[in-house]
């Protein structure tokens, strides 16, 4: 069954480029129907625990669904039928369709591919098909292909590389490609491969996750990628990279003696992920980097909860990850929404969408609150679950890191609102209509799942429950949580609930009186009538207050912006550069950059092996 | 000073033969120059002769003579020296040529009195009216411009005040002053 | 019960009773007179304790003081200004500019009379009027306030049509530029 | 039914409690500014005029749906906020102790974080969709300012939740009441920190920069007026009064009765109050970084004190 969907999967991409060619809208078909009829082929006919052996070239390749990767698969399915009708709208009269659908269609296919591997081979096959159909996404408007690309591929390759040296190590050391096998034998390896291993793999799982010192890549190629993939991109792509370092986590970290130290640096590394990349989205002016990096920011917190591994934190971090793929799925197909209205998201050129595009508003508001974390959103839920999970692990500086990440990311929250859809309406933008009904609805329901569960967040804590119990942790369900209620193991209670039937009542009732109260004698004028001095703006003045947006914020926290990292990287660029061109006085070949970057980095991994642990 | 000066008004009168200059005390110089040779006897002396600012544009309309004066106000920052040059522009044909590409302030100034006294700078770009808004009369500075009929035309007075009225005449005759011919032409 | 004509009395009084005792002041001070009202909010004169405090913008002031001569300039955004604020509203001419243009009366570019283009409420007499004068000209103005009688906002909308056609005398292109009265 | 009717009239009872005391507070605090100034200040009624009279306000204007909703949101984090902060502790005795335990058992301090900052981001929307320059610069403002008080009030209360390992208001309550101490002196540095935040929470000069009258025309309220204005002023005053329960509840043991709550409030508002009277403003950089300064160190100091005594 398994092996039927892949090839559907992967079947349909072909047949979708070819029918492409035909005519757009067989193409159009042609992929909804790659996408939906697998997608409702794994719905159905999977089962959890499912094995196929695949006998191919001398190796056998194993797939599976495990709880823990029937998760994530959820989330790739899901987010890639939502995705997948909204990109036929969003594509309509664009170049490269069949390209976009191809890669498309290859992403989903290879996702899915990765969380049923159950051996290293083709975990390793279908991660690099991954990349790759990512990476043609990337460059797939062929703007900025140098930079971007580049930097994207670099990075990709690193992970690839040590990812590779990782399975080559394992396999000769234990004999075998199986996951479980190299898991349960981890204890066989000598020390130094036992410590160099789980460090290959977060590096080849942080590169995807965008783990801090491995993030350049990331903000760039998700706002340089068509924003109809982006939010798989951002949503359930990056979330390989967690998937893989829940399973590297939990079966290989937590028999070392060192885990605890691997642990807390993770731990920080991810706070700092957080912070950091708040702060630079805070300074964006672009809807698609500010997302780009708020994504960055996101995988910090669930990077936090994956490596500090208590219960909570694992059941936060797994929540996160579903709704950050809701919240930032939707938040993604409003800013193409809005590109595809408008043509540009810059929000310096864009005003006052909100009584234009309202229901691309309201989506966007919900998934903003819920990326804010503010009750009674989804968003909340797991920051609750992170920040007592913290606190109770002692982890108080941390804790305090991530506050204030979260806090700051109330700026850019609202200046992604107030970008687009707030401010003065102006006469450049009186044609701007709402996006087409397949485009509005899938955000409209990502942000309504936002919604629901915020309150009942059950819904999704017994996948997670399972997955976690497959992953050897206790049964969470009436311990840590209940029906729409949270727990922690110090006695704190949140009930969503009544929480939010006090909301709702008190919105409501304020919201009507002003409606009636407020409504009798009032009248709607338009935004150019403002109070300033008496004075009346001309037909051509625009008053909105964007441009240097959080400058104040931004003086405050100047030090800090100094310092960039892209910098470090772009000097040792350069530096290697230049030792390249030195090589290449000596072995006449064509330097293609990334491949001697990547080269180069496999032979300093063999150096530093041979040295120490040789 | 005195020195400084004599050599300001050599140098001056051997490019600019016609320029008339009169000598005050202090540091203060005039000069008056027709208004054709205006940009080039300002360039001359921004470029050459250190008067690197311009103070002001002054202006009186001489109505009895026929004419309007522009008086180009400008400033030696090194010699200390102040310089008055003086223009007469015909007043039935009130047009010179705008010098805000050699000071950008001097915008500001002829925008003023293109609306004030109604002298037209060729080549003046100013995109809107500066300070009379919806203005239909002749430039309000112009002496022949009677503001008082114009309030009447324009505003009201309120009932009971009788003083709203010209007390010049009284004035004078309580100071014993004669009022010059020009001024009973032009006042009511 | 509140549809009784007794009981929207009583509610009316109570109204305006608040309304007197809660006057926030947008001051227009572009004329000499803004200088009197540093010394009539502050300690000297305190006229916070009568209910009088500063608004920021004309959406949340009562009465609007303006304080000396209006030019053409400056008499369309008093107008722009006022239809901005919320009924109940009320304007407060300060010295003898307001009045009969004052010392200015035969200038080309100042108004004389201010109530041909807003309705005014009370008048401030001087030049320019004494913190005490601007003291008394507001108790007079609560007081016409308590009496019901300061309906300056029912007059302007009752006369809007005399009321633009004076506003327009002397600035024809801006009128029709503006947009509608906004409340 | 009857449980969820009685629920919302004591819900009710509980926000015109705090109507009433967070309007007195707002007019003596101008009673005692005018006092400070050398004047006589407005009447202690003076807020309740105030607010009748936008109130009955005949017109108005708004901006769209968004203006509109901006002002319910704010009341949502105030109502909400004062419903889950306990007003009372749950020792106290009095009678009407009862009717002002809301949802205090359905939410802890974490939860009342986020919910804090659930009304500004409304009113930021609100705020925005006028299109006044001037409240968006507020807004900016304003948030930026919460990220920096954020930080000390944080660690304040990380403080206190290791310390007695847990996190809820109810239960700081029950421990003072059993030991005996408050928590302002069982860990000062959490408390010093906790005012200093305060400083800016209650936006206050040097703190004033949101509304900043003479730069930004009252900042995000400037478009709005009657009673828009009204229903703000109310938001404010109970959110004012609410995160006075807070500090109360969380340093000062709670009160056992209304005029105890009342004292305390009010001695603690007078800090801020106070100190702002005789302030002038910060630029916003300024104010961030104040916060980043000494409150930030004394919130280390705090922590460190807790996770060692």
């Amino acid at each position: 069954m398994l092996t039927l969907i892949l090839l559907l999967f992967l079947g349909g991409a072909i047949v979708t480029w070819l029918g492409n060619k035909l005519s757009p809208v067989v193409g159009d078909l042609l992929f909804l129907a790659t996408i939906i009829i697998p997608a409702g082929m794994f719905f159905t006919g999977v089962t959890v625990g499912e094995v196929t052996h695949l006998h191919a070239l001398g190796l056998t390749l194993t797939w599976g669904l495990t709880p823990l990767s029937y998760l994530f698969s959820m989330i790739v399915v899901g987010l890639g039928i939502l995705l997948a009708i909204y990109a036929v709208p969003f594509m309509k009269g664009k170049q490269k369709t069949g390209a976009f659908y191809f890669n498309f269609t290859l992403s989903v296919m290879s996702m899915l591919g990765i969380l049923v591997s159950k051996d290293w081979v083709s975990f390793f096959i279908f991660w690099e098909i991954m990349t790759w159909s990512s990476y043609l996404m990337v460059v797939l408007n062929g703007k900025d292909v140098q930079r971007v690309g580049i930097k994207y591929f670099v990075f990709s390759a690193i992970g690839a590389y040590a990812m590779l040296m990782a399975m080559v190590i394992m396999n000769s050391q234990l004999g075998s490609f199986l996951l479980a096998d190299t898991f349960n034998n981890f204890q066989h390896l000598t020390t130094g491969n036992q410590i160099l291993i789980p460090i290959l793999l977060l590096v080849a799982f942080g590169v995807k996750s965008a783990m801090m010192p491995l993030h350049v890549w990331a903000p760039d190629a998700y706002s340089n990628a068509p924003m109809a993939y982006t939010g798989l991109f951002s949503g359930a792509l990056s979330k390989m990279g967690i998937y893989g370092m829940v399973l590297v986590m939990v079966t290989m970290i937590n028999q070392l003696p060192e885990g605890t130290l691997i642990r807390d640096i993770i731990a920080w590394i991810g706070g700092f992920t957080a912070a950091a990349a708040t702060l630079w989205a805070i300074t964006q002016d672009d809807g698609k980097k500010l997302l780009a990096w708020s994504s960055v920011g996101q995988m910090g917190y669930i990077i936090v909860g994956v490596a500090i591994g208590t219960p909570l934190a694992m059941l936060a971090a797994m929540f996160l990850v579903v709704v950050h793929a809701m919240f930032k799925g939707s938040l993604f197909m409003v800013v193409g929404a809005i590109e595809k209205q408008t043509g540009t998201t810059n929000f310096t050129e864009i005003n006052g969408l909100i009584r234009k595009m309202p229901w691309t508003f309201i989506s966007a508001l919900i998934s903003v609150i819920a990326l804010a974390g503010i009750p009674p959103l989804a968003g909340f839920v797991s920051k609750w679950m992170l920040y007592e999970a913290l606190i109770q692990n002692n982890n108080y500086i941390l804790v305090i890191l991530l506050f204030f990440a979260s806090t700051a990311g109330f700026l850019y929250c609202y200046k992604f609102l107030h970008g687009y859809f707030l401010g003065q309406e102006e006469p450049e933008w009186a044609h701007v209509k709402e996006a087409p009904v397949a485009m509005v609805i899938p955000m409209v329901l990502l942000a309504l799942g936002n919604f629901v569960l915020g309150t009942f967040p059950q819904l999704i804590f017994k996948p997670i429950d399972a997955a976690m119990q497959f992953a050897g942790y206790d049964a969470t369900g009436g311990r840590l949580w209940g029906e729409s209620v949270l727990f922690t193991e110090w006695g704190d209670v949140v009930t969503l609930q009544p929480i939010l039937y006090a909301v709702l009542a008190v919105f409501v009732f304020f919201a009507l009186f002003l409606w009636f109260k407020g409504t009798k004698g009032t009248r709607y004028v338009s935004t150019k009538d403002i109070s300033t001095s008496g004075e009346l703006p001309k037909e051509w003045e625009n008053l909105t207050f964007k441009v240097n947006f959080m400058q104040p914020f931004e003086r405050a926290i100047e030090p800090f912006l100094k310092r960039q990292i892209d910098k470090y990287y772009t000097a040792f660029g350069n530096g290697m550069e230049a030792l390249f061109e030195f090589t290449r006085r000596i072995h006449t070949g064509n330097g293609q950059t990334y491949a001697i970057y990547a080269i180069l980095f496999l032979a300093l991994l063999l150096l530093f092996r041979v040295n120490l642990f040789g | 000073m005195k020195e400084i000066k004599d050599k300001m008004i050599a140098q001056i009168k051997a490019v600019f033969p016609e320029a008339v200059n009169k000598d005050y005390d202090g540091n203060r110089l005039d000069l008056t120059v027709n208004k054709e040779a205006v940009p080039s006897v300002l360039l001359y002396l921004k470029d050459s002769m250190g008067f690197r600012h311009l103070s002001h544009i002054a202006y009186v309309d001489w109505i009895e003579q026929g004419e309007f004066e522009l008086v180009y106000i400008l400033w030696s920052p090194l010699d200390k020296v102040k310089l008055y040059v003086h223009t007469r522009i015909n007043r039935e044909n009130p047009v010179i040529e705008n010098i805000d590409m050699i000071w950008r302030q001097a915008n500001t100034y002829e925008r003023e009195i293109r609306e004030m006294l109604g002298i037209e700078f060729t080549g003046l770009v100013a995109p809107d009216e500066f300070i009379l808004e919806d203005w239909d009369d002749i430039p309000p500075f112009r002496k022949d411009f009677d503001t008082l009929e114009y309030v009447n035309r324009t505003f009201w007075h309120r009932p009971g005040r009788e003083d709203a009225q010209d007390v010049r005449s009284t004035i004078s005759e309580r100071s014993g002053e004669e009022i010059p011919d020009f001024a009973k032409k032009y006042s009511r | 019960m509140y549809n009784d004509k007794n009981s929207k009395k009583i509610v009316e009084t109570i109204q305006n009773w608040a309304r007197s005792h809660s006057i926030w002041v947008l001051a227009y001070g572009t004329g000499c007179g803004a200088i009197e009202i540093s010394p009539t909010m502050t300690s000297r004169y305190d006229a916070e304790r009568l209910g009088f405090r500063g608004a920021a913008t004309p959406r949340q002031a009562d009465v609007m003081l303006i304080t000396g001569y209006l030019t053409v300039k400056t008499v369309k955004r008093v107008v722009r200004v006022y239809e901005q604020m919320q009924s109940p509203k009320y304007v407060v001419g300060f010295g003898s500019c307001t009045i009969n243009g004052g010392m200015y009366y035969d200038s080309y570019n100042t108004i004389n009379l201010l109530d041909r283009y807003l309705p005014v409420d009370v008048y401030i007499n001087g030049c320019m009027p004494r913190p005490e004068a601007v003291l008394a000209g507001l108790s007079k103005l609560q007081q016409i306030i308590r009496e019901g009688n300061a309906n300056g906002a029912e007059k302007y909308l009752e006369n809007l049509a005399w009321y633009k056609e004076n506003q327009r005398k002397i600035a024809p292109n801006w009128i029709a530029k503006a947009p509608d009265l906004n409340w | 039914m009857e449980y969820i009717l009685i629920k919302v009239l004591e819900a009710m009872a509980t926000f015109v409690l705090a109507f009433i005391v967070g309007m007195t507070y707002g007019g003596v605090v101008r009673k005692i500014t005018g006092r400070v100034h050398n004047r006589l200040g407005p009447p202690w009624y003076q807020n309740f005029i105030d607010a009748f009279k936008l109130f009955s306000k005949t017109r108005g204007i708004h901006h769209g749906a968004m203006h509109f909703l901006g002002a319910a949101f704010l009341m949502v984090t105030s109502v909400v906020s004062l419903m889950i902060i306990p007003i009372l502790a749950p020792g106290g005795h009095a009678w009407y102790n009862s009717w002002f335990t809301n949802l205090n058992f359905n939410g802890d301090l974490i939860f009342l974080i986020y919910i804090m900052t659930f009304g500004p981001l409304g009113m930021a929307m609100g705020a925005g969709q006028t299109g006044n320059p001037n409240s968006s610069i507020g807004v900016t403002r304003g948030l930026s300012q919460m990220v920096g008080f954020e930080i000390p009030w944080v660690m304040a209360l990380v403080a206190l939740m290791i310390t007695y390992k847990t996190t809820s208001i109810v239960d700081f309550m029950n421990i003072q009441r059993e030991t005996g101490t408050w928590l302002m002196f069982a860990n000062p540095f959490a408390f010093i920190a906790a005012v200093l935040a305060m400083l800016g929470m209650f936006r206050y000069s040097p703190f004033d920069i949101v509304g900043a009258p003479t730069e930004l025309a009252s900042g995000p309220v400037s478009e709005n007026g009657g009673k828009f204005l009204f229903t703000m002023m109310s938001s404010g005053s109970v959110f004012t009064f609410a995160k006075l329960v807070l500090y109360v509840d969380l340093f000062m043991g709670g009160a056992n009765n209304l005029i105890m709550l009342v004292v305390k409030t009010f001695l603690l508002y007078m800090i801020p109050v106070l100190y702002g009277i005789v302030s002038p403003r910060y630029r916003t950089e300024q104010a961030v970084r104040w916060f980043w300064g000494w409150p930030t160190f004394i919130g280390l100091l705090a922590i460190l004190y807790a996770v060692m005594f």
